[in-house]
């Protein structure tokens, strides 16, 4: 049966092989494509600032860099993780590649603005990436004002700029998605057959489309106050420094929502799809990536505790933020109960699904105790808090992000990577992870400070647990990169379905046709059933 | 605590540090109960439910209402007693005893200032008294800064132009650390100290040891002399400003007809900018000191100010009278 | 084709040609609310001043919403976007006033060195 | 257009294309229905974008109530209602232009077109003066801001009749009687400095807002005169013509909340 099977000669890598013909593509699969190198170079530019930090911090003294370079290098690591890694990382590349055939649609609504976002983040990491060999920036990725208006004499704003240009790139990304979701779905896809991957992206854009133009706005009034000397926060002007971070979180907290709902999306399906059974309570999932969405616009100051907002406020934002827990809760409770009585087993993405749903679940409850004021006012802006948006960011979406770019990556490219090595690396992702990122919580209840240079000598044992955990996690990290580039080659041709899923987009060859369908499908089945998928055994270890 | 030698958990040093600890037992125990409710069942599952053969397909269950509702309803009823507990030990936090003694904090760029009322002032260290509740009132001279005492579980932001304040009351004699949380430039992590919990008796002895620059208060009331306050807030109510006598705590009627109660802030912004909120039946005359006063001077005029209310601050050591005698018939300087 | 979008199609007006006569009223009508607005900008209404321009500046915007940007004839959907955004917008100032309106509008916050933007008296210079 | 083309199937659509159609709709009701949304959710954007700025503006208006109500009346009513007027003109216009392309009248359209950016030419070169009276009274912040050079101006060139509708802020006592003037020179400075910094970058976003409105709309002036439009197809018309209707709502807001903060005193 293998023999089979080959890679079929039409496919939308090969419509066109010039430089052109990829630069000036509209074809979604091409850019997300596009994306994907894009975001891999950036991850490993922001991994190479968390080797620095680590490898500071294995010494109590500030022995390996000088105290500037380290500011500099946990902002670096921040700002390119979170605003040119995360928040692209699944809607832009797995979001764009699998929306429109997940709806049925031969492309996205508007096939030149999407290739434009991909230009315009290009434009903004580049300007970043200018600010960062200029000299850097040093006032952490939350640029807090006064000191990011006045204090620190690094490159602000440039990287301010860099920010608010791919700012763009994600609001037309997620208009990109919310159009087609509405009016481009495919005869017979109501909205409640629509695959969970789906359903979170949409939640997702709204939040990119509601939430980023605050920022965007954050940015030019932090610009217009540096750059001409406008006042506007400065306190030495009458300003009010607390009201950068009002408008600064009421993006930056939706923001997470932005990097965790499309990976628990990914979950959603890897986890149906290799139990072989619908999702347990479909309309619960969905819904909850919805109320997830927009729960996370009310819960903003919880960043705030301590930060000179009124008692009364404090409380109102505290009860808010559980507001958000309910249904994280209960999409892990479904995913849980999805398991029941299926027919599971453990390829590699699954592996990344388990690992998820382990270390979101760790991420989720730490949430709990920092939106709890009586211990926040204790755990604000110590490593308690890196530990758990680590365990969110880290833990929740970058292995959403792996287990999804291996769950369709034969869809991408026609061919299957090394079962063994990526078994391998899922597991050193999550033990390293762990080894990492679980002593932070302890060293943050002790009191350590984030964004220290040097700490106490008590605290250094834990510490260099962290240092060694983040090298087993490292080289995860770097495996994939070989298997996947070997497998372009000389992996095993997957067919159009190697997993035996259920989703529409299996049923388009694989590597798929520029247009994705040849007629137009039409959908009758339910989502997630496995009676009706096209199981093809193709792959084995 | 510590295990194999390395310290685990924070040494409890103050009262707010069982309440807190407290809570977090309480919040670790749920969620380790749900995660590893999670951990067990797709552990369990995962073995039970393995795929035995090709093409066998999970069973077909859609859901179920009430299991939606079980996990969404306890989870809800458990947030709301953790929001409960939290608010309650913060409301706590928040709300320093009147008797609270008073202390004030500077943060400055990379150092933390502290001046008790006695006189004293340490830089990136703090003396304070055991069994004793002390009150911070914390402002920045530059950037955002966090005063934090993880010993005490408290920290609280310090705002440039603004003043706020946490309080605690320290329980074991001892030495703990004192760290600056919220970034604030290059040596952000160099702007640490300690903070040193004395017996009371102790505490009094360190205080004779240091007090040479008299207390804070007779530091204001030299500043008062200096900067010719004196010359129009005469003590008898006739001068071209207001008496200051006994005038902390009482309400006031400003010149639109508002009323403001005479507080830290009030005095504060009234001797920066006197006429922002100029009391009735005055004349704008006074200077405005705003950039002309350090941000020390004016905590020690605002002490001297309050110590003429002996009454409404308790919390004030038995000032020595004011040498505002009216002698030095200096004329008001000219700014 | 999905019902909702069948739906949408068939009460979606974009082709709806207004009359010129309306354009006009509408024109007219902002101009005199302009009008109005500046003439209760003049009149001491305490408090109510800023509420009146507000309502008159809500209700001249619904005007070119609704009848020049055509929403009066669009689809549900189009109505529920612009919704979305005010209830967005509405949750922004709400919960920022609910730190603002209830720790006060502390005094205005001093310069703290002596070389600041302000200095002495600007007058001096 | 309309309810016989929405009533055919989109299988049915899939022959006789019409030209502006792309490949991957199945017919031109979906394409423009999408490309509405599409506007529709870019303008959702814009609300926020403006919405932070207003927040801001909001909270310092009431915090400094008495600043804002005197930088207030630092701005020309004249000018700013004039501009106000052009804008709800040239909405006036744009509504016409988009009238023209929906009834297939190409010259309408053209000529609608062309009036608005005109209007909309007038409302930038009345910013233009706005703006330079404010850069020669020291009222653009920064270094150079100097609350108290317009007074001295003043009292130094006698009347200065472009200004009779600012107050003169000195503090005589005299002149506390019929205001109440509770900020000094020095808060007034300070505070009057947040004003002009809102009103700087508000005008301004809104200005380079309508300046890409016109560039947007030379374009399209162009595709019209080209024929590239009909009655089926007028798309780029009408999404440029909600654009240019969000800059003047816009508008309608800055106008009061900047202009007319408190004039009656």
């Amino acid at each position: 049966m293998l023999d089979k099977l080959k890679i079929p000669d039409r496919h939308f890598l090969h419509d066109g092989h010039s430089l052109r013909s990829w630069l000036l593509t509209k074809d979604h699969k091409r850019i997300a494509i596009m994306y994907l190198m894009s975001i891999s170079v950036m991850f490993f530019i922001g991994g190479l600032f968390a080797v620095g930090i680590r490898f500071e911090l294995a010494t109590p003294q500030g022995d390996f860099v000088s105290a500037d370079t380290y500011n500099k290098f946990f902002t670096m690591h921040g700002v390119i993780m979170v605003f040119f890694f995360l928040i692209p990382s699944i809607p832009a590349v797995l979001g764009n590649f699998l929306i429109p055939p997940m709806i049925g649609a031969k492309d996205l609504a508007f096939p030149r603005i999407n290739l434009l976002s991909l230009y315009i983040y290009w434009i903004g990491g580049f300007v970043t990436l200018y600010a960062m060999i200029a000299g850097g920036v040093d006032t952490g990725w939350t640029f807090y004002t006064p000191y990011s208006a006045a204090g620190s004499n690094t490159h602000v704003v440039p990287t301010a700029i860099g920010i608010f240009i791919a700012g763009f790139s994600s609001i037309l990304t997620g208009l990109n998605f919310i159009v087609p979701i509405h009016r481009m779905r495919a005869p017979g896809m109501t909205w409640f057959r629509l695959p969970l991957f789906v359903w979170a992206h949409y939640a997702t854009s709204l939040v990119q489309v509601l939430g980023t133009p605050v920022i965007a706005i954050t940015i030019v009034m932090l610009f217009v106050e540096r750059a001409f000397g406008f006042g506007i926060f400065d306190p030495a002007r009458g300003g009010d420094p607390v009201l950068f971070q009002h408008l600064f979180w009421f993006y930056s907290h939706p923001a997470v929502y932005i990097m965790i709902l499309p990976a628990l999306g990914v979950t959603s399906e890897l986890v149906s799809t290799f139990s072989r059974k619908t999702i347990f309570g479909y309309s619960f999932v969905a819904f909850s990536s919805l109320a997830i969405a927009i729960f996370g616009f009310i819960v903003w100051a919880h960043h705030m505790f301590v930060a000179g907002i009124s008692t009364y406020a404090a409380m109102v934002f505290s009860f808010l933020s559980f507001s958000v827990a309910i249904p994280s809760a209960v999409k892990v409770f479904n995913w849980t109960a999805t398991l029941y009585k299926g027919a599971i087993s453990f390829e590699t993405p699954m592996l990344y699904a388990y690992g998820f749903m382990g270390l979101f679940a760790i991420g989720g409850l730490t949430g709990l105790f920092l939106a709890t004021l009586g211990l926040d006012v204790h755990m604000h802006d110590t490593y308690f808090v890196v530990a758990h948006f680590h365990y969110i960011m880290v833990g929740g979406a970058i292995m959403g992000y792996l287990g999804g770019l291996h769950f369709w990556w034969p869809k991408m490219t026609g061919r299957m990577y090394s079962e063994f090595f990526s078994r391998v690396s899922a597991i050193m992702v999550f033990v390293g992870f762990n080894i990492t990122f679980f002593p932070q919580f302890v060293v943050g209840y002790l009191g350590m400070p984030r964004r220290y240079h040097s700490y106490p000598d008590e605290m250094q044992v834990l510490n260099v647990m962290s240092s060694a955990g983040a090298t087993v996690l490292g080289l995860g990290y770097v495996l994939p990169v070989i298997y996947f580039l070997y497998s372009l080659k000389y992996g095993k041709v997957a067919g159009p379905n190697p997993w035996g899923a259920s989703g529409l987009e299996w049923h388009m060859q694989s590597p798929p046709l520029t247009e994705n369908f040849v007629e137009v499908p039409e959908v009758i089945n339910e989502p997630y059933e496995y009676e009706h998928a096209v199981v093809k055994e193709t792959h084995h270890v | 605590m510590t295990i194999f030698g390395i310290p685990v958990f924070p040494e409890q040093a103050s009262t707010f540090a069982k309440d807190v600890d407290a809570l977090y037992y309480f919040i670790f125990a749920v969620s380790a109960f749900f995660a590893l409710t999670v951990a067990v069942s797709v552990i369990y599952f995962g073995l039970r439910y393995r795929k035995r053969h090709e093409g066998e397909i999970g069973a077909r269950i859609e859901g179920s209402l009430s299991l939606e509702l079980l996990w969404s309803v306890i989870p809800t009823l458990i947030a709301m007693v953790m929001f409960g507990w939290g608010a309650s030990v913060f409301y706590h936090l928040r709300r320093p005893p009147d008797d609270a003694m008073h202390i004030y904090a500077v943060g400055k760029q990379w150092m933390w200032k502290f001046q008790h009322l006695e006189g004293q002032r340490e830089i990136n260290e703090l003396h304070i008294p055991a069994g004793r509740p002390v009150k911070i009132t914390i402002s920045s001279e530059d950037v955002l800064h966090s005063l934090y005492f993880p010993a005490f579980r408290t920290k609280m932001d310090a705002i440039p132009g603004r003043y706020t304040e946490l309080w605690f009351e320290a329980t074991t004699p001892g030495t703990y650390h004192i760290f600056c949380t919220e970034y604030c430039g290059t040596n952000h992590a160099g702007m640490i100290g300690s903070v040193t919990v004395l017996e009371p008796a102790q505490y009094q002895a360190w205080l004779q040891g240091g007090g040479e620059t008299g207390t804070l208060a007779q530091r204001g009331a030299r500043l008062f002399d200096s900067l010719a306050c004196n010359s129009c807030h005469l003590e008898n109510g006739q001068g071209r400003g207001p008496s200051l006598k006994d005038i902390v705590g009482k309400t006031v009627t400003l010149q639109d007809e508002n009323t403001v109660v005479v507080d830290d802030a009030y005095l504060r912004e009234s001797i920066l900018t006197s006429q922002a909120k100029q009391v009735k039946g005055f004349q704008p005359l006074m200077p405005t000191f705003q950039g002309l006063i350090s941000e020390e001077n004016l905590l020690a005029l605002i002490e001297h100010v309050k110590s003429l209310s002996p009454q409404a601050t308790t919390a004030a050591p038995a000032a020595p009278p004011a040498s505002a005698d009216a002698t030095a018939g200096k004329p008001p300087e000219k700014k | 084709m999905s019902a909702e979008h069948a739906h949408a199609r068939e009460s979606h007006g974009a082709g709806h040609v207004s009359p010129i006569s309306l354009y006009v009223t509408i024109f007219l009508a902002l101009m005199v609310l302009t009008a109005v607005t500046v003439g209760a900008a003049f009149v001491n209404l305490g408090q109510f001043n800023f509420l009146v321009a507000m309502v008159i500046a809500v209700f001249k915007a619904s005007l070119v919403v609704w009848y020049f940007m055509h929403v009066k004839y669009q689809s549900r959907l189009t109505k529920l976007t612009v919704a979305t955004g005010l209830f967005f917008l509405a949750i922004l100032l709400g919960l920022m006033l609910v730190d603002y309106g209830s720790k006060g509008f502390v005094p205005m916050p001093p310069p703290i060195d002596s070389e600041s933007v302000i200095g002495g008296s600007p007058a001096a210079r | 257009m309309s309810d016989t083309v929405a009533h055919a199937a989109h299988h049915a659509a899939a022959h006789a294309h019409h030209p502006a159609q792309q490949h991957h709709f199945d017919t031109m009701p979906q394409q423009k229905e999408a490309a509405v949304l599409g506007m529709w959710v870019f303008l959702l954007t814009e609300i926020l974008f403006f919405g932070g700025l207003f927040v801001a503006y909001m909270i310092y208006r009431v915090w400094y109530f008495d600043a804002f109500a005197e930088a207030s009346r630092r701005l020309s009513l004249f000018w700013g209602g004039l501009n106000t007027a052009v804008l709800i003109g040239s909405s006036l216009t744009m509504a016409m232009a988009v009238r023209g392309a929906q009834t297939n009248k190409r010259k309408a359209t053209v000529n609608w077109l062309i009036l608005t950016m005109i209007l909309g030419t007038v409302f930038l070169g009345v910013k233009v003066i706005e703006y330079q009276d404010k850069f020669a009274n020291y009222e653009v912040p920064g270094p150079n801001f100097n609350w108290l050079a317009h007074e001295q101006h003043e009292a130094a060139a006698g009347e200065h009749p472009s200004t009779a509708l600012g107050a003169s802020v000195a503090a005589a006592p005299a002149e506390g009687e019929h205001r109440k003037l509770s900020l000094t020179p020095e808060q007034l400075q300070r505070t009057t400095q947040i004003y002009f910094s809102l009103y700087f970058t508000m005008t301004g976003l809104h200005a380079l807002h309508m300046i890409i409105g016109i560039g947007l709309m030379s374009v399209i002036t162009w595709m019209a005169w080209k024929g590239r439009f009909d009655g089926e197809y007028y798309t780029p018309v009408e999404m440029s013509g909600l654009y240019w209707h969000f800059v003047d709502i816009v508008w309608i807001f800055l106008f009061p909340l900047l202009y007319l903060v408190e004039r009656h005193q």
